[in-house]
This record gives C-alpha cells, structure tokens and sequence, in this order.
C-alpha cells in the first residue's frame, strides 16, 4: 500500500452541473494542461415489463471501494502521464435524467487524458463494490447488473 | 469463533447484517458451505466473499472476530 | 450533401465552464441518455526558446471547416449509437489556461459515446482548416502546428 | 480570367488576399506553379489549395470567377 492519503469519491445524490462547472474551473490555473477528458454516467429512465425507472439508489461498501480505487488511481497514474484526475460517484437517490458518476481526467496531449478515462469508469464499474437499485414509478424495485 | 457478517445489494434482502458465533468455519470454503446451508436461495446467486476488505479470491483462513462481506455483481457507474 | 442544416460551431474567445454546464444541464430531459463523454481542449502555456504561451488566436475557414464538420457529424452518427453530438470551438483570442474546444457525445450506453468523442477530436484537428496562432507573452508569435 | 485568392495561417502573412486576372492558368497544378514563381517562399512550406470551398486533391479545372484558398497544415483543437 502506498503511503498517499485515500481521497474519498462519494457524494450524496446526483452530481450536479454546477460542480462539474466548478471542477472544469478549478484547472485554468494549471497550464501544463493540454487536454481534459470527462466521462459521466447519468440515470436512464428504462422500461423494465412496462415499468419505467424513476431513479436509482446506489449503495457501496465505501471503505473496499475506496481503497479499490485508490488502486485504481495509482495504476492509471503510473500508466498515462496525466496532470490530474478527478472522480466522483453517487450514493443514495439519483433520479432519471440525474448524473450519477464523474470522472475527470487531465493531460498535456489529448491521448493519455481520453484513454486514462476510459479506462478508470471500465475498471470502476468492474472493480469497485457498489450497487445500483432501480426504483420504479410505482415504487417497486429491481437490482441493477452491469452488462 | 466470532465473525461478522454485513450484506450488499439484492443480497441484503436474504441476509442481514449479524454476528455470528461458531466453530469450526476454518476458511472462506467452509462458510461458503455453511452460508449456503443456511440461506439456500444462495446457491443460485453469484457473490464475491470479501474477509476483512480484502477480496477473497482463492480459500483463505478465517480468524476470530473476522468482518466478511457477502457481495453481489458489483453494478456502480 | 445532406438535407440537413448545417451547425455553427465556432464562439468567439473561450469557451466557459458556465457554458458547459448549461450544456450538460440540457441533458437532464433526455432520459435514454446513459453515458456522456466530453473533451475539452485547453491552452497550454508552453515555453518555446525561452518565451511563454499568453494566448493563441484561433482563424478559420469558417465556410469549408462547418461543411467539413458537417460531414464528419454524419459520419460519426452513421457509424455510432448515439443520441447527441455537440461541438464548439473558439474564434479569436483564447488565453492560457482557458478552453478552445468542447466535444460533446451521449449514447444509451457508454462505449459509443466514448469511442465517437475521441473519433471527432481526431478528425476535427486532422481536417478542419482552423489555424492557431501561439501569441508569446512579449506579443511576438509563432503559427501552432498540430504533431 | 479572374481567379480570388484567400490564404490563412502562416501564408496569410505571404500572401495577402487579392483578386488576379491572367489567362493561361488552366488548373491547379499550373496555378500552384504561378504561385511558386510569384512567391519563392512557398516553395519550402505545405499547403494545400482548395477550389470553390472543395479541397484539391488531384489536378483540377479551374474557370472563371473561381476562389481559390492557399492553406497550411491545419492546428485547430
């Protein structure tokens, strides 16, 4: 284990434009940066047997996933020359239509910035013990799977 | 022996969170075992065992006052 | 040539993060949306003999690049599952530190939206007549050059 | 024949915009090398020419009134 401090990832419900904004802000001041590639995830109204989501209620084993991702971190670090990277993830409710994952990745060229995103939500979805539970409008539930 | 158990996911809804109290559970196949003995609907779902936040990937001993996790299909993002 | 009108997708001076938040924002009513992916392009403040990047000036041959992107937006729906596209670059002066370029994709899932940002990024440099001029900090200047 | 010529980037500060009228100019390739004679420091630099908003791939016709813009390597991004 590395000795840098384990940064937290989780946030409560969605993940807001105006924080997206602010984050995005925050980096003019670093002018090494050539490139920023974002991905987010947002909550998709789906039909499930003529049901249709209204929001999904994510879940996690905060401590394991925490440290996961760290991993994670440190690996996609050591890979790609990246100035930055930024990820956040929703606990609790996130309705359709709601930004649920954000991840915000930095170089000086565009190549190593765009494949170290693509790469951490690949390995965030496969790696990190977290669960979606998709509430339907009439308040039942199903638990999301990964495809 | 004492273990704690805590759940995730859809697999919270059939087990939750406890401590149990029991002997001879030496390693991770052999709550597996027991787990499954005692929650059937088990056998038919797939799940991670993760001992003291670490993923158990191949059996692993189990010492007292072990933190185990029972996890389904991770689905974040 | 396509029915289809053909986007503006040139902004004078830089464009802001409150500009894409707003854009991101818009996003919120479209519930078949799952997964984003943006890159931004953003103005390194590179040392060349010793001089530092202020800004650069951004000129284009506005007509031939929106005919250019046009088709390249064609392309890239045909070839993709996606549900948006939108794509902004600066005119003018862009300083240090501020942002140029905003690619925008959204599909269902995750993998069209990032497989189709990074295909447009890659043609748009390759195949829009856009010309950056680098404007060093003692108001000298040398023409960019894409590597 | 009256041919509009547009340049960019580095060669708009070689050539500036003008319209021309000369005759013998019968395609691009004849035209390029008209304005290699003109302007000798062209013909150290790329560029590419586009006719009437269509970029010049191959040898083409040229006929009166046409536009012609003289571009260097694209750096847009």
């Amino acid at each position: 284990m590395s000795e840098k401090k384990i940064k937290n990832i989780f946030v409560n419900g969605p993940i807001t434009p105006a924080f997206i904004a602010d984050s995005i802000a925050k980096h003019s001041s670093k002018t090494a940066i050539g490139g920023h590639s974002i991905f987010m995830g947002q909550v998709r109204k789906d039909e499930i047997d003529g049901k249709f989501v209204a929001a999904i209620e994510y879940t996690a084993y905060e401590e394991l996933s925490l440290e996961k991702m760290h991993q994670i971190r440190e690996a996609i670090f050591e890979k790609y020359p990246l100035n930055c990277m930024h990820i956040y993830h929703s606990l609790g409710t996130v309705k359709t239509g709601e930004i649920c994952l954000f991840v915000f990745t930095s170089s000086a060229h565009r190549k190593p910035a765009i494949s170290a995103c693509s790469e951490v939500v690949d390995r965030l979805k496969a790696e990190l013990p977290i669960w979606g539970k998709e509430i339907f409008e009439d308040e039942t539930h199903q638990w999301k799977e990964n495809i | 022996m004492e273990i704690e158990i805590i759940s995730f996911g859809k697999i919270s809804e059939l087990i939750s969170n406890q401590k149990i109290d029991f002997d001879g559970i030496a390693d991770t196949d052999n709550f597996k075992l027991h787990l499954e003995h005692q929650f059937p609907a088990l056998k038919s779902m797939k799940y991670k065992l993760a001992l003291n936040k670490n993923i158990v990937q191949e059996n692993t001993q189990i010492i007292n006052k072990a933190t185990i996790a029972i996890m389904p299909p991770f689905s974040g993002g």
